[in-house]
């Protein structure tokens, strides 16, 4: 079975969706792995790796598209490239499926089966192919590294006999993945690191990390059954923001991670709480892309309000681009060992396989999946 | 000064010498000075001995004196390094058949009451158990047992318990019956002393060969009773001190060793009559340990794994997580931390606060390199894990089934340390906790490995 | 009364014996049960009453059989734990 | 059987009731119950005491127990909180004094040997120094002794030492006098009594009163050897246990709360002929400690200031400190880290490693922080630092001259732990470590503050 | 021999003392000296004798003396220990 | 008395000589301040704080250099304002007198007192106003974070269901205070830190912040009295090298601050060890300004060899300048008031004290200083 794997098309996309040691791991498999020419470069992967692990380095992308039986990318294709894929291949990236309705129609008339890597269940035996928890944990580390080489201070405390520099405060809002990895990455730099979430469980998770967890009344919060967060009514939102001014006004950094799957980031740092921080102070935005949880974020640009930056980086994993690819490719290599049947030399795809039911979206020319079947009606 | 007190004072001393010296045996520092101690002692107390005015001719006694140390120089000289159990569970049955021969040669003496008869009996019963039990100890120690019927393994022939309850019956009855009528021509006297011969191998057939050790401590203990009870019949003081000493100290040492072992001391005590494979195929049992047996197990342990999860993070455990592994370190065992891929609640939770405590990377092992010798691991100390370790991910119809553990399970002994029997994440309930092999250790995890570092102090 | 006393010594040489013996390093469990046994061997103080008297004859064979036995465990279980414990010191020092 | 053999059984299970409780008295968890265990012990005692046969007449008994019981039992209910030690003070000395009465009395019946008369007078000695020993240290501690001619802190009058040995010396003259012809009209038996009691006076007078609790508690101790003694004179045999068991526990009990007040016993007990002073005048003394002797101390201290220095680093005992920090907390005293801004080899260097180690910052104080306060500090743990609180600074012709340090010196205790005396960084000697108060605690700073915590255990 | 006996007794009891008390926690100091205390006043039960037999006139006072002391003791020091102890029971768990 | 902060003239130069809280206290000793415009603005300290403190705006540059009897600033004059400065007045700043002559001399015409803020002797009394100690401290913290950022990968070890990520290798050569700050910031982030000094002492120091000492056999080599390393001997230096190779080319962080005191810094890290370290590294290199520990790099430049980046920031402290300032800034008010004699309202500089002994460059129209002395003759 060929598996391809084409370069990124977006410009600040510098993972790449399989490294050299998957490559050498699904040959091992009984499959042949072909990777367009310098699709690890930005990664710090050469070529040569790639001809080593036995991957073939093909120069023509049509060709390879044509070709694959499974593509593998890391994010969504360009809608025109769909055209051009074998009708029955598997088609493995970040899909974006609740907005990108073009490109799944598209997927679908193709004839692709298409495996949304956001769409992987978070139960615990997905973990090992769910990229979005390999990947925000990743964010959650760059970001705190963004904003300490970004602040004008030092993050830890020290008594010195200069005098004693008090430790940097630290707010994270929002401690799914990464928020909890911010929390440690400023915990570990000697922070004092406060956190807030709407679903009250994770209250002790951040105190497993070692940051303080601030209580918000908010009445009646929750999660769904899949472990994400539920959606606030605007009063919520209100008193969150409210709850949160204080803390916000006292922090050298903030850091946004605040996300409801399937919908906009919430608004939750306005532009009075921005100017409310010390000049210098620092703002991390993680949710930029979807909406953005700070008032003023642009996504790729850092920003600046009344002496306070406000960081949009819209990759962050590709900012450890290597880690990342490196994390990326094993989740994809899980994915496909786990349905490799390597007597039958072939895929079973079954769709009453929990995992696989939550992540196909497009198969035999339908759309198949529930979740955005719903959301369309 | 009569003699006769100088020889009471000299007792005194002795039972002084033995009390230092049992204190001391038990520390490693100075365990061979405490023996020393307590051999000067031995040498004045048979001083002493050797003034009673009754003694009248020495011959027998010097016979018998050169004869028992040549034999015991030689044989504690010659025995190889690793068969001392052996050798001290035949001294020992040598020493029970001392106090049954003193028991029963008191009988011969002056005129006997119902008291007197009463020990001397008590010392006929537990040296003639002590004699033959020690035996067959030794034989299965050393498996010299082989071709007999008897096997060295834990065996019972079918019907043992009702055989046994027979035998104990009628030893009851026999003691009562000599009691009542006193002499040493009694027949009662002989039946006593047939059946504690047998009583005694009947005891320690059923014990497999791995819980030997904890038998001859207590086959000891008994030994150091039966001086106690000779004592009593001669009216003795040094007897009954030395020997309840030893009978006292011998219990707990067994206990102590038992609890080494992870069994339990009745188990191990009543094995001939049936407790031990009941206790054991009780299914679905959950076993609590206390903070102070985990310790003696630990202590013995010579390899422990330690299996973080998230429960070590919400009890922000790392830090004395890190220092009990010092300790065991310090103590001989290896150590080390076997960190499953998904455990925690964000990737690298583990990874982040064993850093912290400053493990070094070096002690840290993925899930594949510890499971193919997790059965070398003595103790798998599962510290706020669940999901992680949870064997029914092995079964096909487990919402896990599929997902790799750490196969702690496999390991000698497994310690789980939680709160309660609360399901982790996944919220799967989970075998092991109910594991043959697995202890629960309930509380805070932070709190119980504080109080198992505690008792290393 | 003797019977008193000496109750009362056993008493308390028990609660003694149990508080003697606390937390013991497993290395030592074999060391310290050899060494207790050894001072078991106290019944040969006793033998000697029965050997040396001469009251029965058959009474002497027993004690001298007493004595026998009683030396064998005495003799022999200092020298063991002596031997056991000498070893070990050596291999704590030779791991230094 | 007879009522003398179930009196004697009954004593003896008094006595296995009194050895349970003060086993249990001895843990917080159990002592409430410890206590009435040992008085139904009591009781049983005294009923069994009741039964003997010499005994014809009950009234006067009677009177004296109701005497005494209406007295203990008012005076129990009425004392103030505060003043309990006081009052243990007064019933201890009304037990030395009993004792003293008994041993008296026993004079006025059967004839009397040597060794009952050496019983006898011990029995008065002991008793009579133990009854106005108690006076005192009662009068001291309650203040009332004011106007008398002897002050209630620790004071010598010229010549005391002189006057003390005198009075030893007649006493054990006046003691063998009366041995060598015992008799109650004998006059050498009032002058021991007296002396006795004036040597009780002499002993306890010179003892300041920071230091009567240990008083009370020898003295205790002294009351069960007089206890003991009048059981050997009048033959009984639990007088003598429990006396002999109150005896060595109350030296034990004696030996401990000197070492957690950091005291010497030795010090304590020959006040009186000048050894204390003795010991306290050398200057330039080091006084190196056990971590048996640091355990005591701080358990029973409520504010420890830890205060690191390079050495914690080059140890890497951050982990350990924290620890111990902690398990101080649970203990109820109140932690504090006091960082020099120099401590260490690069600014901020215990700040990383007590931020590894987790310290709240909240428990991290600045050296213009502490130093008001530190003389309310208990113990100050200083940890391979010293440069950073060498007084000598303070000293004009030192090279560190005009270095603000943490004045460590002026806490109630100190110590140090390092290997050696060596000097630090700067190289200049440091005077803390002959300071009075300063213990040295050798050794790598890891090792010994492990070896503190286990302790705890 | 009983002396013998006695002697026997109080060695035992010596080394059980010494034994039985280990590492007290400073809070507990002051009731266990109170508890010893209060078992010291055993004395009472040799003061019956010398208070009821009755032998001489100034043995019965001195006796009866003996009775009273050791009574204050006995009772006086089981009832302090006592309420020490409630209080400091108390006190633990206001605190919790 | 008068102080006066002129403004920094260097471009890159982001830190103030006195920050508002060290001018209040200055002020509370008896001091009158006069500080330039805007001075504190790049270092996050606004006029308004200065005005507030007590401290006097000022924008004409020329009057305040005239008219301060204390003149307070980071970087050395430049040459041509000296002329401006009062005779008599005293002079505190970072000098350079080793190489600045020009400076020097002038200074002593103009009748300046000049301290030298890296001339403050290293002892235990004179921590206080120890700069070179303090701003190093912060150039170590700095450098790690800069590497963290630069690089294609996490610091820390991850052992996750993507795989496991092995910790990042950071080597550092040369461990006095900046390089013991940065083993030390190295390992709370996680990665496994190896350094290297000449001093052999430094070795426990080291371990004491986590990082392990690599033993090279470089034969004699020791430290000066003031606890200065020695310089090398070509064939130590050579030996060094070969020592180093093969832990450089497995490391994925290089950090240099071997210096030694008033020479050019040791060219440690020759070009073809940056050659064979894996493409993605990066090093840092703190000596970049007196003259590099390695080879390619480029003072305020990062250039990049063979995939190799190397960060050559030339004013490490200045990227965390508030903190570094409020250090800074300490270090000469401890300086002031130790001298200060609030009775007599003089500043009491007395040569024999061994502290001014050392860091009096100029005085009363005279080169003072022993060790500048020595070194022309
Ligand atoms: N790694 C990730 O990125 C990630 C992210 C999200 C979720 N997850 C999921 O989290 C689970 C991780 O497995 P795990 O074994 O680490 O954790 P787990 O299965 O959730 O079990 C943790 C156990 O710790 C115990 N515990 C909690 N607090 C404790 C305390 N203070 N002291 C002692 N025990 C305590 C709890 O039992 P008691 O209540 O009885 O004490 C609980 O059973 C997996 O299911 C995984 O899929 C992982
Ligand atoms: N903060 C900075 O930036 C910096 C930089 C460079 C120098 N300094 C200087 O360093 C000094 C710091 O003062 P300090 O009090 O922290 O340190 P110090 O004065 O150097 O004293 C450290 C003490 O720790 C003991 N020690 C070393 N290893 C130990 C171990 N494993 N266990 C127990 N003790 C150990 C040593 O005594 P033993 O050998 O007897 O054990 C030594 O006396 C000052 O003089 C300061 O000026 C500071
Ligand atoms: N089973 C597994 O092994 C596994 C693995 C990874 C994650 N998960 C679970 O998946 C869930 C989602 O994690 P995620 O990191 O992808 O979340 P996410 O990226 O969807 O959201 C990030 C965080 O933002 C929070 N948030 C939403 N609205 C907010 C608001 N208004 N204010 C503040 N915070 C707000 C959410 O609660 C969440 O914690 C978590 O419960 C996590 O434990 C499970
Ligand atoms: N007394 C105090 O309080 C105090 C305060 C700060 C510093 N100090 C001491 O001052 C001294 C200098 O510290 P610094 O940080 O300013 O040093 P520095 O900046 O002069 O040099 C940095 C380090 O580079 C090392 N080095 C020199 N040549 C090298 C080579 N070829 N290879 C590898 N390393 C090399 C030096 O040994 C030094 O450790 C140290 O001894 C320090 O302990 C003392």
């Amino acid at each position: 079975m060929q598996i391809v794997v084409p370069a990124e098309t977006e410009e600040n996309e510098r993972r790449v969706a399989l490294t050299p040691e998957s490559v050498k791991k699904l040959i091992h498999l009984g499959f042949s792995v072909k990777v367009e020419d310098g699709i690890g470069a930005k990664a710090g992967y050469s070529n040569e790796e790639y001809s080593k692990a036995g991957g073939i380095i093909s120069m023509e992308r049509d060709t390879l598209l044509k070709e694959g039986d499974i593509i593998a990318r890391v994010k969504k294709p360009d809608i025109e490239e769909i055209s051009k894929l074998k009708a029955g291949s598997l088609h493995i990236s970040y899909l974006d499926p609740y907005n990108e309705i073009d490109i799944v129609d598209k997927m679908s008339q193709q004839g692709v089966t298409a495996i949304s890597m956001e769409m992987i269940p978070r139960t615990t035996r997905a973990q090992k192919m769910d990229a979005l928890s390999s990947q925000a944990n990743l964010a959650g580390y760059v970001m705190v590294i963004l904003a300490a080489e970004k602040i004008d201070r030092i993050l830890p405390m020290m008594m010195t006999p200069a005098g004693t520099i008090s430790p940097a405060r630290v707010f994270v809002i929002g401690a799914g993945v990464a928020g909890l990895q911010a929390i440690a990455t400023a915990k570990r730099l000697g922070a004092r690191v406060d956190a807030f979430d709407t679903r009250p469980i994770v209250a002790e998770q951040v105190r497993s990390v070692g940051g303080k967890f601030l209580e918000i009344d908010l009445g009646e919060t929750g999660q769904t059954k899949d472990g994400y967060a539920k959606e606030l009514s605007p009063e919520q939102l209100d008193k969150q923001r409210q709850g949160m001014k204080e803390i916000i006004s006292q922090s050298d950094i903030v850091i946004t991670t605040a996300q409801v799957f399937g919908r906009p980031a919430p608004r939750i740092v306005t532009k009075d709480m921005v100017e409310a921080m010390k000049p210098g102070g620092v703002i991390v935005d993680m949710a930029v892309e979807s909406g953005g949880n700070v008032e003023g974020s642009i996504p790729g640009k850092t920003t600046e309000i009344s002496g306070v930056s406000i960081i949009g980086v819209s990759n962050l994993p590709a900012v450890v681009a290597k880690d990342a690819s490196q994390m990326y490719s094993s989740n994809v290599y899980n994915l496909i060992s786990e349905y490799w049947s390597a007597e039958e030399k072939m895929l079973n795809l079954s769709l009453e396989d929990d995992i696989l039911a939550g992540c196909i979206v497009t198969h035999g020319g339908d759309l198949v999946n529930e979740a955005i079947k719903n959301l369309r009606n | 000064m009569s003699i006769e007190l100088i020889a009471n004072l000299s007792y005194i001393l002795a039972a002084v010498l033995f009390i230092f010296g049992l204190k001391m045996l038990g520390h490693p520092n100075t365990a061979r000075q405490g023996n020393a101690l307590s051999a000067l002692g031995m040498f004045i107390a048979v001083v002493a001995g050797l003034t009673a005015e009754s003694i009248v001719s020495f011959e027998y006694i010097a016979l018998g004196v050169v004869l028992g140390a040549v034999f015991g120089a030689l044989a504690s000289r010659l025995v190889a390094m690793t068969s001392m159990p052996e050798m001290v569970a035949l001294f020992n049955g040598s020493g029970g058949t001392a106090s049954l021969f003193v028991g029963w040669g008191t009988l011969y003496g002056s005129e006997i009451n119902t008291f007197t008869a009463f020990t001397v009996v008590l010392a006929i019963l537990i040296g003639g158990i002590t004699c033959t039990g020690s035996i067959i100890a030794y034989a299965k120690l050393s498996e010299s047992l082989g071709p007999l019927p008897f096997p060295s393994g834990a065996k019972q022939f079918p019907g043992q318990r009702i055989v046994n309850s027979l035998l104990l019956l009628a030893m009851v009855f026999s003691c009562i019956q000599f009691c009542i009528e006193p002499s040493s021509e009694s027949y009662w006297l002989f039946a006593v002393l047939g059946l504690a011969l047998v009583l005694g191998i009947m005891a320690v057939i059923p014990i497999g060969g791995a819980d030997m050790p904890v038998v001859i401590s207590l086959l000891n203990s008994y030994s150091g009773i039966a001086a106690c009870a000779a004592g009593f019949a001669i009216n003795n003081n040094i007897l009954i001190v030395a020997g309840s000493l030893v009978g006292a100290a011998g219990i707990i040492l067994t206990n102590i060793m038992c609890k080494a072992m992870n069994r339990s001391l009745l188990n191990v005590l009543f094995s001939g009559f049936g407790a031990a494979k009941q206790g054991k195929t009780i299914e679905g049992d959950v076993k609590p340990i206390s903070v102070e047996d985990a310790y003696y197990i630990l202590e013995a342990a010579t390899n422990v794994c330690f299996v973080p999860g998230y429960g070590m993070a919400a009890a922000q455990a790392q830090h004395v997580v890190k220092e009990l592994g010092q300790i065991l370190e310090a103590n001989g065992a290896e150590v080390s931390y076997a960190i499953h891929p998904v455990a925690g609640r964000m990737p690298g939770h583990m990874n982040v606060l064993l850093a912290e405590a400053d493990v070094p990377y070096e002690q840290l092992v993925e899930m594949e390199e510890i499971n193919p010798r997790i059965e070398n691991v003595d103790v798998a100390i599962v510290i706020g894990a669940n999901d992680v370790v949870n064997p029914s991910a092995r079964e096909e119809d487990s919402p896990m089934y599929g997902m790799p553990i750490i196969n702690v399970d496999q390991a000698r002994t497994v310690f789980v340390l939680k709160r309660s029997m609360a399901s982790g994440f996944a919220g799967v309930d989970n075998p092991l906790f109910f594991g043959e092999n697995t202890r629960m250790l309930f509380g805070d995890a932070k709190e119980s490995i504080s109080g198992v570092i505690g008792e290393f102090g | 009364m003797e019977i008193v006393f000496l109750t009362f010594i056993l008493v308390l040489s028990i609660f003694l014996g149990f508080e003697l013996i606390s937390k013991v390093p497993a290395t030592l469990h074999t060391p310290l049960m050899s060494g207790a046994n050894a001072i078991s061997g106290i019944t040969l103080a006793g033998a000697f009453l029965a050997a040396g008297s001469q009251e029965a004859h058959i009474a002497t064979m027993l004690g001298t059989a007493a004595v026998t036995f009683a030396t064998v465990n005495v003799v022999g279980g200092y020298l063991v734990t002596d031997r056991m414990l000498s070893m070990f010191k050596s291999k704590n020092e030779a791991g230094k």
